[in-house]
């Protein structure tokens, strides 16, 4: 059975039934209980299952931060959320030397099932701190899982995953996927982690993408496809572990390869797709390997300032155009 | 509430207008968003006036001033031009930041104005390295950072006071607690009593003043500039107050109980001023409602402003990330 | 000093032995390392013993604590093995984390140890999450964190006592003072005189006493588990300590005063402490003999353990690093 | 007129001769005054011009780095100093949000003259939390320079002119290079940054580095050479801006191409490298791209570990066999 609800939604549910099914699973962050948050993530959870289980706190993110690493070496299951990936910073240090390191500093002698939610993306005129797309930092951590979701169902099915997941886990949102609507099965719904999804069958051209980006390289394909071009989408879904195969098997057959993310291009998480390709499946290839990401700049406000930084469909056709 | 009697009348006169201008500014932009020509965040400063008014009012254009989220109010009190400040907000090229900024990271380095900051409690920590800037340089000059209750609880609130501490640093610490981080009331968030009681972990001064009072505000401020220039250290100065509004322009504020929305908004800074000014013969009604008037044509020609000014070109993204040797002003 | 005769005289012979154990293991990890046989970087916590042992003398195996780049002793005193404590420094199999971790990385998940930090600060914060999960659970457990006089001043510090007081948890913070953070004095990196005093802005109590004393620690420590388990939140204890040597094994220590370590090394939490059960008649010279010889051994063992243990298979490396599904323990 | 000197010398030497030549130039940081740091970099320096330029800090890296952006945000130019830069975690938000974003956020009002001086790199038995080698994030924040140098004269010639830069850079050291001993000019001395140096000519294949790998890669190509491969070594010397010229040029004469470095392989430096050549080079490929980085986990403590954690000379030379 499934039915029709928004990607905030799926984000919400997948909380209340990982939290029904699971006491050691609880969520702490700022104002995600009275309030359940600024985007409605978690509306509602607190009066479910009270104060303790959807944990307001503080504004403190490394304390945030470090509550579930605490809690969650000593056997709890945190959702941790930070409402923007850009506030990151401020607990990068809880992420980078305790949240995926600390398992295999002890030798596993415990692990730490610990989930962090947060959102990346532009698109909301939230200007250069509240628009970052930072996974590629997430994705250099080893220990950390990295999933990302394009759509309402596969944001269920992933955060379940992640809730239920032994490691570390990064779930990235998108801000202007919130409300996106989607058919979403009911009940218990896991995606693997791990696994990519081929969203759109080709043979002409393959588009590696993940998360928001995902949509604009569907509906580039779908355009490409009036043309002539006929493109495979692979929806990456799990960064980390990344589904290598899923990449080398599509490009063995289309011989050309873009990669398209929000995120800026420079040593952004594209370039680690990029430079698998080109040690490990260099032969398959047939033109140069393509990048559509934002460019080398921050963020701006002004709106035809950000329309012209994020990648958008016309950028990705083009782009696939070149290498045919 | 200390007497109006001794005051400078063109002083008292400057601080109405200027909770004023803030209090015009904010309406506006929140009338613009609501009619759908002003988009992203805006964190609106409406009920807490007073508290930028206060302290600038003890400022220098030489000394510095670091901002948050919701930063409207200082920049216009530290002397920002209202102009460019709407043209920030409508995305425009003439606005502070050729538009790359918006609201939340306004800045007029000439001011001293080193910017808003999106990263709440970010901007404290960088009010010390300006304080130290001062010292350095052997001036009298101060900083001053202001932030919210919610980001007393950030850690950088505790490097920066302990560092100033420390280093005995001409920074003053402006704590306005609106009674919410967001959602989450200070009550909850805080265990402590007071924000100002934070102060004597570092040894310093602190105080606790009405927030809504431009002079208890400006008095308090007073002291502890007058410290920091003489080299006497950093001061926690808390200012009890109340944002009129939700935490950001479409936050209908459902946390907020009812009844302290009653009381917080008969405390509302301005016309309690306002009356005391006249209560006091400061001021008259006529002269009031030439300020309110005199602002909201100031208002109108920023909007003007705003709208008349194009965007900025796309390139401009592209300008201010590299400065190349050449450049540098030695 | 408070008096020992209503003391149980197991319990005073046990303090001793433990601040015996800690000094014997450190003072031989410097003697290995000075032969070539230790690598890397070894902080050693001889002249502190009786704040680990005096604060781990009131904790259950159920409560759980976390540690820092000094933190051999809490280990011990918190029920480490000692064998595999010395196979990890020596980088050997059978260390407690497969030697992966060292020194600065030693844990033990089944006392409660969740594990020494090379990142100063940072286990501060990491116990309010164990402190909060003994409250989620409903135990009437409780989280110790430990942590120096420079790590008092990272933001870590203000986050984890701020969080601990507002959601009431039953987490107690021990600031090890031993005056310096690596070469800057308390004197000079904090301008309040004490770092207990910093306990009065989250309104939670806040003690300094002798950290050479461990009878002074035990009483400090176990008044604050005493509140921790019965519901009334954090507490934060300061103990005065100095530690013996450099910052770490090859740090000379150049900016500490010869006065200063002299009258200190008169203060040596061990000899004192004998010389205390002695005059008090608890225990005579034979049976602290005794108690040093038995150390003795039992480093020496550990020593024999370590040395014979093999070194590890490079593949472990890549172990502990992705726990499927599957093996989790439901 | 040049002189043999250490790396910790040099850095030293270029910050003595950049704080005599301009006023506004100070240090700060943890122990770089009295102890002049646990490495000695600073040595000295405190005695010549007093505790305000050469401040010791509370142990606070958060408020140190913000100090620093604060004081180049009003025209001074701090020279912040973390030891290790696994530190750096802890005043991410300092560098990712404030001081790479700042002069551009203002509109180039003001301009963040600013440096941070670190240590990457593993081989001294520090373990997880003190061996990182963490530049690529550093190298995806748009406004930040990145700068790593493989011997005395480079660190001192990029370090004078990283404090002269009008922008933020971060200055790398490497730990195991501390002691190295090089001819280095003296007195003022500018590496030009955004320039890569040729250290060793070759034609059969590029091999490009930074920072201790370089050396490493230098071993590795005299080894290649008695067996008849000619490598060519590039060492980097800046990460950003990357002298992507120097790479094309190389290939195109080597047509072969391996990147060398002590980050981990995924997400890390390379990946960016491999990216553009595989855009805007590939043709001059005749084989794969290879990388020889760390492995995909933390580095152990334990010798023999980290022995084989870190890359060394052999990986390289079995790493170029493979493409020839
Ligand atoms: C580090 C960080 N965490 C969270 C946020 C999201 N956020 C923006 S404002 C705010 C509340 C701030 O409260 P306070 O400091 O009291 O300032 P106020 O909004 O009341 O003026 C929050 C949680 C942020 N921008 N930065
Ligand atoms: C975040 C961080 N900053 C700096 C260091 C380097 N460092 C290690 S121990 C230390 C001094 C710590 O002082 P204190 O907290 O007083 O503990 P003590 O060494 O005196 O026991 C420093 C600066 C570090 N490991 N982590
Ligand atoms: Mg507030
Ligand atoms: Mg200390």
């Amino acid at each position: 059975m499934a039915k029709i609800i928004t990607y905030t939604q799926a984000i919400r549910e997948a909380q209340d039934i990982e939290m029904a099914r699971d006491s050691r699973v609880f969520i702490c962050g700022e104002d995600v209980g009275v309030y359940g948050t600024a985007f409605g993530q978690t509306v509602g959870l607190m009066a479910k299952y009270g104060p303790m289980r959807v944990l307001d706190t503080p504004l403190s993110e490394t304390a945030i931060t470090s509550l579930g690493v605490g809690a969650a070496a000593v056997g709890l299951r945190p959702i941790v959320v930070h409402d923007f990936m850009d506030f990151m910073g401020v607990c990068m240090d809880e992420v980078l030397n305790q949240a995926s390191k600390l398992a295999w500093m002890v030798g596993g002698q415990t692990r730490l099932s610990m989930v962090i939610r947060t959102q990346a993306g532009a698109g909301i005129n939230a200007a250069a701190q509240h628009s970052q797309s930072l996974e590629s930092f997430f994705t250099h951590m080893p220990g950390m899982k990295v999933v990302a979701s394009s759509n309402p169902a596969d944001m269920k099915g992933l955060l379940e995953s992640a809730i239920r997941d032994d490691n570390p886990v990064i779930v990235l949102e998108n801000k202007t996927l919130l409300g996106m609507e989607g058919e979403v099965p009911e009940g218990e719904y896991l995606v693997p982690i791990g696994k990519a999804n081929i969203a759109r069958e080709g043979s002409d051209v393959t588009i590696v993408s993940y998360g928001m980006m995902v949509n604009r390289c569907l509906a580039a394909a779908e355009t490409l496809a009036a043309e002539g071009i006929r493109a495979e989408v692979i929806d990456l879904r799990s960064l980390v572990p990344l589904d290598k195969d899923a990449i080398f098997e599509s490009i063995a057959k289309t011989n050309r390869l873009l990669i398209a993310h929000e995120a800026i291009g420079f040593s952004g998480y594209g370039a680690e797709i990029a430079a698998l390709v080109a040690e490990e499946a260099l032969d398959y290839l047939d033109a140069p390997i393509k990048r559509v990401t934002a460019p080398f700049t921050h963020c701006p406000f002004s709106p035809p300032l950000e329309n012209a930084f994020v990648p958008n469909e016309d950028k990705i056709i083009q782009a696939v155009k070149t290498l045919m | 509430m200390k007497s109006l009697k001794d005051e400078n009348r063109e002083e008292m006169l400057e601080l109405l207008r200027m909770m004023v201008r803030i209090r015009a500014f904010e309406e506006k932009a929140a009338r613009l968003f609501l009619d759908g020509k002003l988009i992203g965040f805006l964190h609106l400063y409406s009920g807490e006036e007073a508290v930028a008014t206060g302290v600038c009012a003890c400022l220098r254009e030489d000394d510095y001033i670091t901002s948050t989220h919701r930063g409207h109010g200082h920049c216009l009190a530290k002397g920002a031009d209202i102009n460019r400040m709407m043209a920030e907000l409508y995305g425009k090229a003439t606005g502070y930041s050729k538009d790359k900024g918006g609201s939340m990271h306004i800045a007029d380095i000439s001011k001293g104005i080193i910017g808003a900051n999106g990263i709440v409690g970010a901007g404290i920590p960088i009010a010390v390295g300006a304080g130290f800037a001062q010292k350095y340089r052997e001036t009298d000059g101060v900083a001053v950072t202001f932030f919210g209750d919610g980001a007393s609880n950030r850690g950088t609130f505790h490097e920066a006071l302990n560092m100033s501490a420390a280093l005995n640093l001409p920074v003053i610490f402006i704590c306005e607690n609106n009674q919410f981080g967001m959602s989450t009331p200070f009550a909850y968030h805080s265990k402590n009593k007071t924000i100002s009681q934070r102060a004597a972990a570092y040894d310093i001064p602190g105080v606790t003043v009405d927030g809504n009072d431009p002079i208890a505000v400006r008095d308090a401020a007073a002291i502890a500039v007058a410290r920091a220039r003489t080299g006497e250290g950093p001061t926690l100065i808390e200012c009890l107050t109340w944002r009129h509004y939700g935490h950001f322009v479409g936050d209908s504020a459902p946390y907020k109980k009812p009844e302290d929305q009653t009381i917080w908004r008969e405390k509302d800074p301005i016309p309690n001023f306002e009356k005391r000014l006249m209560k006091e013969g400061v001021a008259n009604a006529a002269e009031i409602d030439k300020i309110q008037a005199e602002t909201e044509e100031e208002i109108q020609a920023a909007v003007e402003f705003a709208e008349e000014s194009p965007y900025p070109e796309i390139d401009v993204m592209f300008e201010d990330l590299d400065f190349s040797p050449a450049d540098r002003k030695e």
